[in-house]
């Protein structure tokens, strides 16, 4: 069982509210940092993608599970970032490195100009506005061809650094990965500790009251949208160096689903779940795969076997907890701070019952 | 030591697409290379290494097959990729395979981008998409002076490369295209596409489709009652295309590489292949088999030509001695040489009959 | 007449939007759950009939029916199996879990039917009526068409009436709006939902098999279709059922309209996301499309 | 502790048709009712009081299954109904009249009141309780094509009231009734109360903050503090007794006034 | 005494129904001015008009001088009036603390990218922000419950929960729908020490609606009836309270 004393207000502001904080990230810190010592080539480039795409689902969750827009059309702020970065270390004889903000913040006005008429729809019909704007925006990609190569495609120029050239399948790309990803979490867990995080989950909860709180509920639901279109970006920036070749059709509805399966499935309205769910939803297909390799060939050559698999595993999770794994980690968390008291009806699913969302 | 191979073995991988729209092929594609290299490895391996064969799914997305290809690139440390599948798969994983020294070979996707800019690891058997619809539009304006010709094709990079190879040779020809239209791949409904080039008058439609976007547009031209030709590339060189519901889709044009094996009215060694090909992928061989098989075959032989020590250079150099190898799936015979790693660039074009695929012509150019 | 034939295909089009949106509306309004395996479902009802009529060999019209009572029980089982399990937890979950099931029905379809297109015949297949005709062609209505104008008429109607008036259509409605309420009535919520699933599921059954002579072939990936279907809910406002049928018809039309109308370059690149285009447009103007049923909280 | 009290309450009253037993029950960690026993004789009007979080909605939500407790039992006539659903729960002729309003919004107020009938088997007396209702409540038939999302806080409540009141019930828990209605809609709500119970015998469980109120309308009580009974008596005595009038009746203003006057922290400013 | 807020006619309808009816009042500083009326008399429909959640049909709001009538309603916090509800609005899936920091949105001046970087300016407005929200809980005596998320809360401690997060605006004036509607007597009697000291000790006056009659007679300066959205009588406590058309429509006699 654990007490924490609390003796200022700092202590509520900290990332790290107290030591077991310290001791639980340093650790992952370490692990994450060590991990090429004791991983090859194949994981570490695994992990790098899972990095990418756990940037951009971090942009993601701070839409849906902090602010309570959903949106299906992230997949398109990610191919945004990643051709703005292409396109800029093609044009301008400018580091990766500096490319990667300025794509950054260009996805994220585009985003932001965007917002501001989609943000009048909510829910469903703002999911399937986002998904027709990506629809439109991936056409877009396909038709300007003087600036992405159309159907082409567009090569990326590898990303290099003082003369040293990355290679995004080694060990060096995965730690400017984990710098870019260790940044962003600490860029969205200072916005959640400010005014604007509070308002964007204030909206989440409820409009009315938090209008009447002062919160701008246009400007907040804009703001928001365009920080995760530029975090998306980056990872899409990122992620345009492990592609090394970009093609319009690579950013479709299906990336979009699965950064939502991401977010859900790491937890909704947690940072941390963004990046659980990353690691699953990248990491566990190929598990499968691996796995699939061992099987004798009549199963392991049945076509559709991984998606199948995938897809039960996912059905499995969900059922047994809706609340994605961050929500897990932390009743097992709070299993050890209350430990000698716990009971076996603390971790009982008590019966929920839904209210129509159709009211505003 | 080259990596992928060891005196028992040599490894060599595959990303396609078992599930997703071109599963079909995939599926197909995947099981003929399998059969080529199983038969293969009974006879002993080819200079004593077994061949085994790792294909991963990507179900057409791209990001899948980046860790696709990590996967065999990374962790099974491939030899070679044999006929992965889809040309914005490939585009994507080309460069980390190049840097990987890993050929490409025979991918399955007919795209120009597969053999342009040249590479010395990028193998193509037979002809481009481009190539074929040059060679189409070259024969329905020479040969049977038509004037006005039309695309119809999906907007995707496949349909974009089919409109570019009309246009091109349109303009060789001095004509300009009389009409087109564009569709979504999934798109099901063609009674606007096909107004609108019955309007423009058109007397061939050069299609740049796949299966049910072929049979789509043609059916509704017939039901509309509009007399016109239609052509397609080597994707739509399809069982299901010719076979769709017996007879239905008679009088429909593709062109295509090889020639569709039936059993009943194919000769004895074809008919042996496909009885083997059943029995051992237990479904019937389509297209995509056949095409699966060659490239397997091909790299068979390459193998075999590369002798006892097998590395990047000897099999390269080995593909560039092939000269006109004829394929057992049928087709224009084969010659590579340095500078030169595209087989053939010249297609036959068949019709529908009977619900059955008949060649028409020689291998056509342009 | 031209223009006649591009309608009547875009508002034949536009009713398998509207079909395959009233399996998402019904779910939708019954429990505010969004189904994206209704797709997938609709791929299963079609694989269904196709073992029943081209493989089994049954008539045309036994294997329809009995392929619509077997997908609507296997909707119904679905939801009291799998689904029901996470019964009020947030929408989020479902939608995942939904998302989940389709993968495992395509992958469990690629199984069993393989990946191959397939068809089956139907008794009408092929057969048009011809309006006008000239020698450049004619102007026709596909009969495949005109069930499916029909069938969507007929479904629509039925549903719609269905929810306004019996008593069972309303407490649906009423367990969406408040489950807990719905429960204080002594509505039977579980099984009201286990029974939307399966009628939604046997409205997709019947959609698939309508419109299976339309789409010449079908194969696992056919569900993707619903992706057009859900544009055509959203449109209607979501919850509507005569609202899905309408925004079904306007991306129908518009679709044809484009690709009969759009000249070169446009055609290019408006053409093939028309429907999407569309979409964008009405909901800019209104929100929360055309007639969806929304309220400003009472504070 | 819980685990402790006894199985039969000290004064239990006879023929109880609702007999609850050492339920507990959770909200996940939470442990919001710590072992609770009461019985509601058949025809009677039985009340909850306590403060604020002492638990009584929990216990209404769980005699009505919407929650259900760790341990103990819910008897019903008879039968055990803990561990079933709420609508199996509410078919047995229970009905509950929740706190919070619950409304169907997007359904108007007449088919609200008639989804209150939905588990009846006799359809034909339906409209003559609806004609009841609207005597009760005639603002909501001026109201009743109108959604019941756009009507007051107060008007919701009555709709809410009456709503349980057409499934015609053998039992009503009633919880906090007159909150946020007007002071001569509250006298009418406890009218109506008591001439249920005395015309039709509806029994009644009544959870009420205004516990004058509800100490008059019931016969008798049972006083709860951080979920459990602490207390338990006919209503004539407890209205005598000095804790509850101090605490519930807010008689002895003055003295309770000084005392938190005085126990308050004056810290502000 | 000056007026804090003015309303002059205010009238709105929905569809056919007149909600409010030309309604006009003004509550004046350090006053407690206190609606009643019978349900759906049109009472917390004027908190919504003048939190500018509606929009009057007719008529004017006045705030300190200034004609909010048409002020955007994220504005209205900022302006110095705030609010709580009838059916208790709070965000449900944050903590006490979390709920009363959103109340102090309205004061708070950094920017988006300011708090991105969390500069030393952030961290200092948010000590500034928690010094304020810790004398708001010491007032309310929320301590206990600093940590707690709003769904683990009963329905009490929400009431007291979304007077604080009002208190946190720092406003002038205070608009309070049914502050003691499902409170024991023992709560509503703080609920009356608290609106004392608000109006004495902070100086914000105060707009209510209630319907416990012994918590407004203690409480109000001066009270207005309302029904079927018109005034029927205005004036102290006990002139309404004895006025014949509130003795019908409203209290019963
Ligand atoms: N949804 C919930 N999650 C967690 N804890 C809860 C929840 N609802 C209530 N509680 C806790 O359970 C205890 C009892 O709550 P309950 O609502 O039964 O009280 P009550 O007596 O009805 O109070 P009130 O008079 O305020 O309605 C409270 O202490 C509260 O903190
Ligand atoms: N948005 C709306 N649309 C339609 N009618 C409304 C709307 N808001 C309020 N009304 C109606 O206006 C009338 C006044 O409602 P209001 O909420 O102001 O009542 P109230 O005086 O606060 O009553 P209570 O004491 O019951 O809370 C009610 O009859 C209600 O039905
Ligand atoms: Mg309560
Ligand atoms: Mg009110």
């Amino acid at each position: 069982m654990r007490f924490v004393f609390k003796t200022g207000y700092d202590q509520d502001i900290r990332f790290f509210k107290h030591t077991g904080y310290w001791q639980s990230y340093g650790f992952l810190f370490l692990t994450a940092v060590t991990a090429p010592l004791y991983l090859g080539n194949f994981e570490i480039s695994e992990l790098t993608q899972a990095i990418s795409f756990a940037i951009a689902g971090l942009g993601l969750m701070l839409l849906v599970g902090f602010t309570g827009q959903v949106s299906l059309g992230h997949a398109a702020f990610f191919g945004i970032g990643a051709y703005a970065q292409a396109w800029l270390l093609a044009s301008f004889d400018i580091s990766f490195l500096v490319a990667m903000p300025i794509a950054a913040v260009f996805t994220g006005i585009i985003g932001f100009l965007l917002a501001i008429p989609l943000l009048r729809m909510t829910g469903i019909y703002l999911a399937i506005g986002t998904l027709a704007l990506s629809i439109v925006l991936e056409q877009i990609l396909k038709s300007w061809k003087s600036v992405t190569g159309g159907f082409d495609g567009m090569a990326v120029e590898p990303a290099s650094l003082l003369g040293y050239q990355f290679n995004p399948d080694s060990w060096d790309f995965y730690y400017v990965a984990l710098a870019i990803l260790i940044l962003v979490l600490a860029l969205c867990a200072n916005l959640l500790r400010s005014p604007t995080g509070r308002a964007m989950v204030a909206v989440r909860d409820s409009e009315v009251s938090a209008r009447s709180m002062g919160v701008n509920i246009a400007r907040t639901k804009i703001t928001a949208f365009g920080i995760s279109t530029a975090i998306t970006g980056l990872g899409g920036a990122l992620f345009a160096h492990k592609l090394q070749y970009l093609a319009p059709d690579g950013f479709n509805l299906i990336i979009s689903i699965t950064f939502l399966l991401m977010i859900v499935v790491g937890g909704l309205g947690s940072l941390q779940g963004a990046i659980l769910g990353a690691l699953v939803v990248i990491l566990l297909p190929q598990a499968i795969t691996i796995m699939k390799d061992y099987l004798p060939p009549s199963i392991g050559h049945q076509p559709g076997l991984e998606p199948g698999i995938f897809g039960l595993l996912l059905v499995a999770f969900i059922l047994f907890e809706p609340m994605g794994i961050y929500g897990r980690w932390r009743k097992i968390k709070l299993f050890f701070d209350i430990f000698p008291v716990y009971r076996k009806a603390t971790f009982r699913r008590q019966k929920a019952y839904l209210k129509t969302e159709r009211m505003r | 030591q080259t990596r992928g191979v060891t005196d028992t073995e040599v490894v060599v991988g595959s990303h396609t697409a078992l599930t997703g729209p071109v599963a079909p092929w995939g599926v197909g594609q995947a099981a003929g290379a399998r059969m080529a290299f199983a038969e293969a490895n009974a006879k002993g391996g080819v200079h004593g290494r077994k061949i085994k064969f790792i294909v991963e799914d990507h179900g057409y997305q791209v990001p899948k097959a980046v860790q696709a290809a990590n996967k065999l690139l990374n962790r099974d440390k491939i030899f070679a990729m044999v006929g992965a599948l889809g040309t914005p798969m490939n585009n994507a994983v080309l460069p980390r395979q190049i840097k990987a020294n890993v050929p490409n070979f025979v991918p399955f996707t007919a795209s120009r981008q597969m053999i342009e800019p040249y590479h010395r690891l990028k193998f193509l058997a037979f002809a481009s998409y481009y190539d074929q619809m040059r060679a189409a539009t070259n024969y329905f304006v020479k040969e049977k002076g038509f004037k006005k010709v039309c695309a119809l094709y999906q907007d995707t990079d496949y349909g974009r490369e089919i409109l570019q190879a009309v246009n091109d040779q349109l303009k060789a020809l001095n004509l300009k295209i009389a009409g087109e239209s564009a569709h979504s791949p999934r798109e099901k409904s063609f009674v606007g596409a096909i107004t609108k080039l019955r309007k423009a008058g058109c007397q061939v439609t050069m299609m740049g489709t796949i299966i049910t976007d072929s049979i789509g547009p043609f059916l509704t031209a017939k039901k509309l009652g509009w007399k016109s030709v239609f052509v397609g590339t080597i994707a739509t060189y399809d069982l299901i295309v010719a076979g769709f519901k017996k007879g239905l889709m008679n009088g429909y044009y593709a062109m295509t590489s090889f020639e569709m094996i039936y059993p009943d009215t194919a000769d004895p060694a074809q008919k042996a292949w496909a009885d083997a090909f059943k029995k051992y992928a237990g479904r019937p061989h389509t297209g995509a088999s056949q095409l699966g098989y060659g490239s397997g075959v091909l790299f068979v032989e390459a193998l075999k030509r590369a002798g006892k020590n097998l590395t990047v250079d000897s099999f390269i150099a080995a593909m560039e001695s092939l000269k006109n190898y004829q394929m057992p799936i049928g087709g224009p015979p084969l010659t590579f040489g340095p500078n030169d790693h595209q087989g053939s660039t010249e297609a036959y074009l068949a019709v529908v009959e009977n619900a059955r695929w008949k060649t028409l012509t020689k291998p056509l150019s342009y | 007449m031209e223009l006649i034939q591009v309608l009547v295909a875009g508002i034949a089009q536009g009713c398998v939007y509207g079909l395959i949106a009233l399996g998402f509306v019904l779910i939708y309004k019954a429990t505010e759950q969004v189904n994206f395996a209704q797709g997938d479902i609709m791929m299963l009802g079609m694989f269904a009939a196709f073992t029943l009529i081209a493989i089994a060999g049954l008539p045309w019209w036994l294997g329809a029916l009995a392929g619509i009572a077997i997908t609507g029980v296997f909707g119904f089982c679905l939801d009291a199996f799998v689904l029901r399990r996470i019964i009020g937890q947030p929408q989020f979950a479902v939608i995942i879990l939904t998302i989940a099931v389709g993968f495992v029905f395509r992958s469990a379809a690629g199984g069993v039917w393989g990946a191959d297109p397939v068809s089956f015949d139907t008794p009408y297949g092929g057969l048009v009526v011809t309006l006008d005709e000239n020698e450049t062609g004619r102007t026709v209505i596909d009969a495949a068409d005109l069930t499916i104008i029909l069938g969507t008429l007929v479904l629509v109607g039925a549903l719609y009436a269905f929810f306004r008036f019996t008593r069972i259509g309303v407490a649906m409605q009423a367990s969406s709006q408040n489950q807990l309420a719905a429960y204080y009535m002594g509505i039977p919520v579980k099984y009201v939902i286990s029974l939307i699933w399966g009628i939604s599921a046997a409205v997709s059954c019947i959609a698939g098999i309508l419109l299976a002579p339309k789409i010449a072939t079908f194969d696992p990936d056919v569900g993707f279709l619903a992706i057009t279907a859900f544009a055509a809910a959203v449109i209607g406002g979501f919850g509507s059922l005569p609202g899905a049928v309408l925004g079904g018809l306007i991306i129908g039309i518009t679709e044809q309209l484009a690709q009969a109308y759009l000249p070169g370059e446009y055609a290019r690149s408006i053409a093939p996301i028309s429907g999407f285009v569309i979409l964008l447009a009405v909901l800019l103007i209104r929100p929360d499309g055309l007639f969806a049923q929304i309220q400003r909280k009472k504070v | 502790m819980a685990e402790s009290l006894p199985d039969t309450l000290p004064v239990s009253p006879a023929d109880p048709v609702l007999s609850v037993r050492n339920i507990e029950t959770y909200y996940g960690p939470i442990m919001a009712i710590r072992g609770v026993s009461l019985d509601v004789p058949k025809g009677g009007i039985v009340t909850v009081l306590g403060a604020n979080g002492a638990g009584k909605t929990t216990i209404l939500k769980t005699i009505s299954g919407v929650m259900d407790p760790q341990k103990g039992s819910v008897r019903f006539e008879g039968a055990e109904i803990q561990g079933r659903d709420p609508d199996w729960v509410a078919r047995r002729g229970i009905a509950h009249v929740p706190e919070g309003r619950e409304v169907f919004p997007f359904l108007t107020v007449r088919e609200n009141l008639l989804m209150g009938a939905f588990a009846r088997s006799d359809r034909g007396a339906v409209a003559g309780d609806l004609e009841m209702v609207y005597g009760y409540f005639p603002i909501l038939q001026e109201r009743s094509e109108q959604q019941a999302g756009y009507l007051s806080g107060g008007q919701q409540q009555m709709l809410v009231i009456g709503r349980a009141l057409m499934a015609r019930p053998r039992l009503m828990l009633l919880d906090e009734p007159s909150l946020g209605l007007s002071p001569i809609l509250v006298k009418e709500i406890f009218g109506i109360v008591r001439r249920l119970n005395e015309e039709q015998g509806v029994t009644m469980l009544l959870v009420e903050q205004n516990a004058n109120m509800a100490l008059q309308a019931a016969d008798y009580g049972y006083v709860l503090e951080l979920g459990r009974i602490v207390m338990d008596d006919e209503c004539s005595r407890l209205l005598e007794s000095d804790d509850i009038k101090e605490f519930y009746l807010g008689v002895k203003k003055d003295a309770v006034r000084g005392k938190k006057r005085w126990r308050r922290k004056k810290t502000w400013r | 005494m000056s007026a804090v807020l003015s309303a002059d006619d205010l009238t709105i309808r929905f569809g056919g129904l007149t909600a409010v009816d030309s309604v006009s009042f003004e509550v004046r500083e350090r006053e407690v001015y206190t609606i009643v009326g019978p349900n759906g008399a049109g009472k917390t429909t004027i908190f919504n008009l003048i939190s500018r959640i509606y929009d009057p049909t007719e008529g004017r709001i006045r705030f300190g001088g200034a004609d909010i009538t048409e002020t955007p309603a994220h504005r209205i916090a900022g302006l110095g009036i705030a609010r709580t509800f009838q059916n208790i609005e709070l965000f449900e899936h944050a903590t006490v603390l979390h709920n009363l920091l959103v109340g102090r949105h309205c004061k708070s001046r950094t920017n988006v990218f300011e708090e991105l970087a969390f500069l030393p300016k952030v961290r200092r407005a948010e000590y500034a922000h928690r010094e304020k929200v810790e004398e708001v809980i010491d007032f309310l005596d929320l301590q206990p419950y600093r940590e707690q998320y709003i769904a683990n809360l009963p329905y009490g401690v929400r009431k007291v929960v979304e007077l604080a997060r009002a208190l946190c605006t720092e406003p002038k004036l205070l608009l309070l729908d049914e502050p003691a509607s499902g409170l024991s007597v023992e709560e509503t009697e703080n609920v009356a020490f608290w609106i004392d000291d608000i109006k004495n000790d902070l100086g914000i006056a105060i707009l209510m609606v209630e319907h416990d009659m012994s918590l407004v007679t203690e409480v109000s300066d001066r009270v207005m009836a309302m029904n079927d959205g018109k005034t029927i009588a205005e004036g102290t406590s006990d002139e309404v309270q004895n006025h014949p058309d509130v003795l019908r429509a409203y209290l019963g006699a």
